[in-house]
């Protein structure tokens, strides 16, 4: 269940990554919701997991709602960001199961996924839609990853990972590009 | 308060009569007119007043005075472990610039009069480096056979150096334009130092009696001798014998003495 | 007086400036009677509380909280320093006309100069001291920013060197407190710091160093008061070096090689000083001169050398106040200035550096041959002088600035004062020598002699007959009727057969010149001029290295990081 | 008082004066008395206390609480004695947004808080529109943000050694990355508005940010400080020798004060690197200098800057001895801390760092020009911030012992 939910959660990354438009940013942003979700369930418990689903499920919402609507998955020129994805995942695949050792490989995974491609997201030159989906997502890994400790964080820091995806996703789209 | 008082009458009486001032004019008085005669062929003395009463010669007179009381004269009111070779040897160096604070055409090869003195002071200062001492007439007693070459070699340089600071070789100042020889009040107030500081420096300290006088002045006497004698010679042979000498022999000279210095004191050590 | 006195030689300079810069800022016009009034109070109360009791006075207020304490100590090192700073600086803030911010930095520019010397450990002194370098660039600045000044990034060099000397010392021996530093601390290593920030501090070089090149400015007010209050801060350093090293070096060759140094500063500077084409260029060489002197006799390393170098000192004192008020015009007091920096007989200058020459010959060990160097080098700065009376008088400073009577006053003080040598020498420089050699007995003599290991100087019993012979010969040739009369150089005037100097002299030729003497100048021109070649300037391309760190490139960033993950597990 | 109101009171002030924009003295009073109210609330927490109302465990360190003082007083300056032509209330709102982003990043209790944070605090800074792209606006925070995960995701799970090590490194290239300090510098655009350029990170934030960061390293990766230091140490060096002598030849005025931060951030790399009380206190010295002078410094220079008429009266010679770190000013208390840390750590670095610090003279002596002839209130404010940097070179004990030292 937990490998699956971190696959997903690759998925849902790597959607975000190959995207411009906003339905398949917002499946993308939703596949990592619904991942983190579930491994939130199994390590921390039900409050987290909720927080998660509320967080990313509004930030899913509002990228539904805004930017042109189509899917855009891999638009032409999209070779490198296939090859980033991969280049991403397997990476995270080795060092969360072979480097990492001890329970959680999934959330480690998972986590090192969105991390990794993420960031590779907003450091590429990409549309103000696609950054703060990616940037929602991250506020999401960054709890999650917090889960990698033997000890459980709590649930604060994923209602507070929520509330920064839910602002995140607040912010207008329109007028944040310079010049 | 009288200890402060009689130290000041002894060197007033020192600097103004004897060694001072009064010795200095007739030493170098006497030695002055027998050098107008060897090198000009007549005797000449001061003819007025006026060619005395000049600041240059008043300064001059009174560094001469300060260096003749450092000299180890028998009878010199001015105590043994008060005299000392520095002040001697700066302020006749002072003596030989004074002019050229009138003006630069009154030195004659200044450039090359500078190395003279350099030379002059090493002379004068090289065989105090060993002995640690600057009283002159620990200096004048020193005869340890070690530092004896030092010594000699010294007091060799001191006589080679010694026409040139008292103006007796044929070089004479761009600005000179005198056709009628004239008396050297300057040189003559220095006569009595140079020649009495060589005497306290290289050779043994004369005794306060008449004999040990005689022998002082005696010794003084010669090396003025001497010094007209060179001065004469150079005369004869002309303005660049007299240049290369100092330039390619003298200050190589020097350098040797410099050397003869450092050994020493490296095998005294 | 309460041991809170100590903090007045400080404070008062630091209020004048204050209140100088109140009513500045007020709009009013508060002259130069508030921070002379407060640089004379400062002195005064620094003689009240040294002279009565003469022994040391220690104020303690705590951490200052970078390691350093707010201690002070008044000894015989502090009165004589201080001293050294509060005379020059209390006559021309007295007498020299500036605005109220040149006022109010040069006041501060005291306090801080002060508060250095009197600061009982090394990083204290480095605070203050290196105030004291800010206040006189930012003076000289606002004087005239393009005229020369000493290069900030070097003073600021000379501090922050000493700040870290004063940290190793409290790293190995737990102290930097100057009377406290354990013996063994003081490696060679630190010393050769805390020596190099001296040097740097007080321009001590062979080379035409900030003491030469402020006096080519087109005033002199700004540069009197940075001479005067720094200057004298790096030779106090190696005066407390002594201290820290219970009464010597951590080496003597550290001792010789300083010495020699000295000699080199004097060498170099008599060197230009006899080929100077004004005489305003020579007068800015007359302090290094004697600065290297001083370096000299101090580095010797024996109570005679360092008494010889502080009173050397104290004669750079009282020129940095005359220096500064002489007029350009030739005359009595240029005339009397230079004769009294020359160490003409008998001033003061003359029975310092015969001390000194004296005592490198007594130090034994071949120090006598830097003797025979030092006597070579005054010769040549003698030769120096006796040629700058007849030089034209180059630039002028403005006549509002420069006060002759009291540059001359000053200039016969020091020729005078000859006499008084073994007076200066028991108060000014004895403390200071017992204070920081203390297991050396201090010198004999008196109130009437100098005596040093082998000889007296019987200054007052030979000087004062000498003094009085003098102004007999001078009264009896005319010269003080003559230069009354004709306003110029009494030797030229005074009926001699050769023409005088005319009033402006003709350029005269140096006494010699040194060939290549400027090539280290052409060297430092080519370097300058140097250029990455044009067809390789597109590989040193500074514009695009900047581009490149500053483009915010992700795989440049990428690849930082792997580098630094290799580094870390390489 | 609990970190909370901290935190809560500045938030609550930047809120109010952006609904007020309308209304300027509505919104600057507003924002005024919460602000006041906050740094308030700051002085009066307790250092160290940890307030658990939230589930947070929130609490401020001394250090932390020190700085969040000291850039309340340097907002406090630069609102009140601001130029005329900068309109004080939208400097107060963006002001008091990052009081209370610093705070709350003070009081976190953990890595990640301060990462969300951080991520929340670019995201609003980038939402005030720049001439710059929202993507190029946000790489570098966002770096900060991933590298520190990836830090904590290292240092926590079980593994190799070296996995601590990665951890360091993370860590110090995301601490650097969140700064701008080399090798991840931000995109600066000189014509930018202050509070959208990258200067908020260098000279507000970044502090407290770097303070809080280095906290939780210590309990993230103790057995690693060695590692830790060794780099910051590293990088400290080289965002010193590049900063200082980019600020001296870059063309561009505004771009030579960013250069400048980055030089000053260099010597505060190095102070923490070294891991001592000396190095410690050296490095709080320094930001002192940087959030209450050379921050404010930079906000009255922009106006000269634009004008282009450098000066040279008395008060630029004084800012300029002042950036260069001369006596009397804080920046020579630090570097003889400094000094005297590298000293006990390994001399040869005490020896870099002092070549090194020859090299702050010439960019300083042209920023310090670079601030024209301030008059009326920017004359005072450049006035009081030499003076408090003049107060804290000299007695740096008290401002010391506020932090904790």
């Amino acid at each position: 269940m937990s490998a699956a939910a971190a696959f997903i959660v690759w998925l849902g990354a790597a959607l975000l990554v190959l995207s411009e438009g906003r339905r398949a940013l917002a499946l993308g942003m939703a596949l990592i919701t619904v991942g983190f979700a579930v491994l939130a369930l199994a390590g921390v418990g039900a409050l987290a997991a909720s927080a998660i689903l509320v967080g990313g499920g509004f930030a899913a919402g509002r990228r539904f709602r805004s930017g042109p609507d189509a899917w855009g998955v891999m638009p032409s020129g999209s070779t490198a960001r296939v090859v980033l994805a991969a280049a991403v995942g397997l990476p995270a695949l080795w060092i969360s199961t072979s480097v990492m050792t001890g329970p959680g490989a999934p959330l480690r995974f998972a986590a090192l996924s969105v991390l990794g491609l993420m960031t590779a997201r907003v450091l590429t030159p990409s549309e103000p839609p696609a950054v703060l989906t990616a940037l929602a997502a991250l506020a999401l890994s960054v709890a999650a990853a917090a889960g990698v400790a033997g000890t459980s964080p709590g649930p604060a820091v994923y209602v507070l990972a929520a509330i920064a995806a839910v602002g995140i996703s607040l912010i207008p789209v329109r007028e944040l590009d310079g010049a | 308060m009288t200890q402060i008082l009689s130290a000041l009458a002894t060197h007033s009486v020192a600097l103004v009569l004897y060694p001072g001032l009064l010795t200095i004019a007739i030493f170098g008085g006497a030695a002055e007119v027998a050098w107008t005669r060897v090198a000009k062929g007549q005797w000449v003395l001061p003819s007025t007043v006026k060619e005395l009463r000049s600041p240059v010669v008043a300064t001059v007179a009174l560094f001469a005075m300060l260096a003749a009381v450092q000299v180890a004269a028998p009878f010199n009111p001015v105590p043994s472990e008060e005299r000392n070779v520095i002040v001697a040897a700066m302020v006749l160096a002072f003596t030989v610039w004074v002019e050229l604070a009138l003006t630069v055409d009154l030195v004659p090869a200044p450039g090359l009069l500078l190395v003279i003195q350099f030379c002059w002071l090493l002379a004068v200062l090289g065989p105090a480096v060993q002995p640690e001492s600057l009283r002159p007439q620990v200096l004048g007693n020193v005869l340890v056979s070690a530092l004896l070459p030092v010594k000699v070699a010294s007091g060799f340089l001191y006589l080679l150096c010694l026409p040139a600071l008292l103006g007796l070789w044929p070089l004479t100042p761009p600005g000179e334009r005198r056709a009628r020889p004239r008396f050297d009040a300057v040189r003559a107030l220095c006569w009595f130092p140079y020649c009495g500081l060589f005497a306290t420096l290289f050779f043994t300290p004369s005794a306060d009696d008449v004999p040990g006088l005689l022998r002082f002045f005696g010794i003084t006497l010669a090396v003025a001798v001497l010094g007209i004698a060179a001065g004469a010679v150079m005369l004869r042979r002309g303005v660049e014998p007299a240049r290369g000498l100092y330039r390619r022999a003298v200050a190589p000279y020097a350098l040797l003495l410099l050397a003869l210095v450092l050994v020493t004191s490296f095998l005294m050590k | 007086m309460p041991s809170l006195a100590l903090l007045a030689p400080v404070a008062l300079p630091l209020v004048a400036g204050g209140l100088t810069a109140a009513l500045g800022l007020a709009g009013l016009k508060p002259g130069r009677a508030i921070v002379g009034a407060g640089a004379w109070v400062a002195l005064l109360v620094l003689l009240l509380l040294w002279l009565p009791i003469r022994s040391t006075v220690e104020l303690t207020l705590g951490p200052l909280g970078f390691g350093a304490n707010l201690d002070l100590r008044l000894d015989g090192v502090a009165f004589a320093f201080g001293l050294v700073i509060l005379v020059p600086s209390a006559i021309l803030l007295t007498l020299q006309p500036r605005t109220w911010q040149e006022g109010t930095l040069a006041a501060l520019g005291v306090a801080a100069a002060v508060l250095a010397v009197e600061g009982s450990g090394v990083l204290l002194t480095a605070l203050a001291g290196g105030t004291a370098a800010t206040l006189a660039v930012i003076h000289l600045d606002i004087e005239d920013i393009r005229a020369p000044r000493p290069p900030w990034g070097a003073l600021l060099a000379a501090w922050l060197a000493l700040s870290w000397a004063g940290g190793i010392l409290q790293v190995v021996g737990g102290t930097a407190v100057y009377g406290a530093v354990p013996v063994s601390a003081l490696t060679v290593p630190v010393f050769a710091l805390l020596a190099g920030a001296a040097l740097m501090a007080s321009g001590l070089f062979p080379w035409r160093g900030w003491p030469a090149q402020l006096w080519s400015r087109p005033s002199l007010r700004a540069a009197g008061m940075a001479v005067a209050t720094l200057y004298p801060l790096g030779f106090y350093l190696l005066v407390r070096a002594y201290e820290m090293g219970d009464g010597q070096y951590p080496q003597p060759v550290i001792g010789i090689l300083l010495a020699c140094l000295g000699v080199l500063v004097s060498l170099g500077v008599a060197v230009r000083a006899q080929a100077a084409v004004t005489r305003r260029e020579y007068l800015g060489e007359v302090i290094p001169g004697l600065g290297g002197f001083a370096l000299m006799a101090i580095a010797i390393g024996t109570p005679v050398g360092l008494v010889a170098g502080l009173v050397v000192l104290a004669t750079i004192g009282v020129l940095a106040a005359c220096l500064p008020l002489l007029p350009d015009r030739a005359g009595p007091p240029t005339l009397l200035t230079i004769a009294a920096a020359a160490g003409v007989p008998p001033g003061l200058a003359f029975g310092a550096l015969v001390v000194a020459l004296a005592a490198t010959f007594e130090a034994g060990d071949f120090m006598g041959l830097i003797g025979v160097a030092g006597a070579a080098v005054w010769i040549l700065f003698m030769v120096a002088a006796a040629r700058a009376i007849g030089l034209p008088a180059g630039r002028g400073h403005p006549a509002i600035e420069t006060f002759p009577r009291v540059a001359m006053a000053l200039a016969a003080v020091l020729l005078i004062a000859g006499a008084a040598l073994p007076v200066v020498v028991t108060t000014f420089a004895i403390p200071a020598q017992t204070d920081v050699m203390p297991r050396f007995a201090g010198l004999g003599g008196g109130l009437t002699s100098v005596s040093t290991i082998q000889t007296d100087l019987p200054a007052l019993a030979l000087f004062t007959p000498l003094l009085l012979l003098g102004l007999i010969a001078y009264g009896i040739t005319g010269v003080f009727g003559t230069q009354r009369a004709a306003r110029r150089e009494p030797v030229a005037a005074a009926g001699e057969q050769k023409p005088a100097a005319p009033r402006s002299a003709p350029p005269r030729p140096p006494v010699f010149t040194i060939p290549g003497l400027d090539a280290p100048k052409h060297w430092l021109d080519a370097v300058r001029r140097a250029a990455v070649p044009e067809q390789y300037r597109s590989i040193v391309n500074p514009r695009a290295l900047e581009k490149a760190a500053a483009g915010g490139r992700p795989l440049l960033w990428l690849a930082t990081l792997v580098a630094l993950a290799y580094a870390v597990n390489r | 008082m609990e970190p909370e109101l901290a935190v809560g009171l500045p938030a609550v002030g930047s809120v109010c004066a952006a609904f007020l924009r309308a209304r300027p003295r509505a919104a600057l009073l507003a924002a005024g008395v919460f602000g006041l109210l906050g740094v308030a609330a700051v002085i009066l927490t307790s250092p160290g206390a940890t307030s658990d109302q939230l589930g947070l465990g929130l609490s401020l360190s001394p250090e932390s609480r020190a700085l969040l003082i000291a850039s309340g007083a340097a907002m406090a300056l630069t609102v009140v004695l601001a130029p005329l032509a900068v309109e004080r209330a939208t400097l107060l709102t963006w002001g008091l947004a990052g009081l209370a982003g610093m705070a709350a990043i003070a009081a976190a209790g953990s890595l990640e808080l301060v990462i969300l944070v951080v991520l929340v605090l670019a995201v609003l800074q980038a939402a005030a529109g720049s001439s710059r792209s929202l993507a190029t606006r946000l790489r570098g925070p966002v770096l900060a943000a991933a590298l520190l995960s990836l830090a904590a995701v290292c240092a926590r799970a079980e593994g190799p050694q070296y996995l601590q090590r990665f951890a360091a490194v993370a860590l110090v290239a995301g601490l650097s990355a969140a700064l701008g300090t080399l090798p991840y510098m931000h995109d600066f655009d000189p014509d930018e508005r202050t509070s959208t350029s990258p200067i908020p990170w260098i000279a507000f934030i970044g502090p407290v940010l770097a303070l809080a960061v280095l906290a939780r390293a210590r309990e993230l990766i103790p057995s690693e400080g060695g590692v830790l230091g060794a780099m910051m140490i590293g990088l400290g060096l080289l965002n010193m020798v590049w900063g200082c002598v980019a600020s001296w030849r870059t063309e561009n005025g505004a771009a030579a004060w960013h250069y400048s931060f980055i030089a000053d951030w260099g010597l505060v790399l190095c102070g923490l690197g070294l891991a001592i009380a000396d190095g410690q206190s050296a490095a709080i010295l320094l930001l002192y200098g940087i959030v209450l002078s050379r921050l404010p410094l930079y906000l009255w220079s922009r106006q000269s800057l634009r004008e282009k008429r450098p000066n040279d009266r008395p008060i630029n010679l004084l800012a300029a001895a002042m950036l260069a770190g001369a006596a009397p000013f804080a920046g020579f208390a630090a570097r003889v801390l400094l000094l005297r840390g590298a000293t006990q750590l390994y001399w040869p670095l005490a020896l870099a760092i002092g070549l090194a610090l020859l090299l702050w003279l010439p960019p300083s002596l042209r920023l310090g020009r670079s601030l024209g002839l301030p008059r009326g209130r920017q004359a005072w404010g450049v006035g009081i911030a030499l003076a408090i940097n003049v107060v804290i070179g000299l007695y740096p004990q008290p401002f010391l012992a506020l932090a904790g030292l």
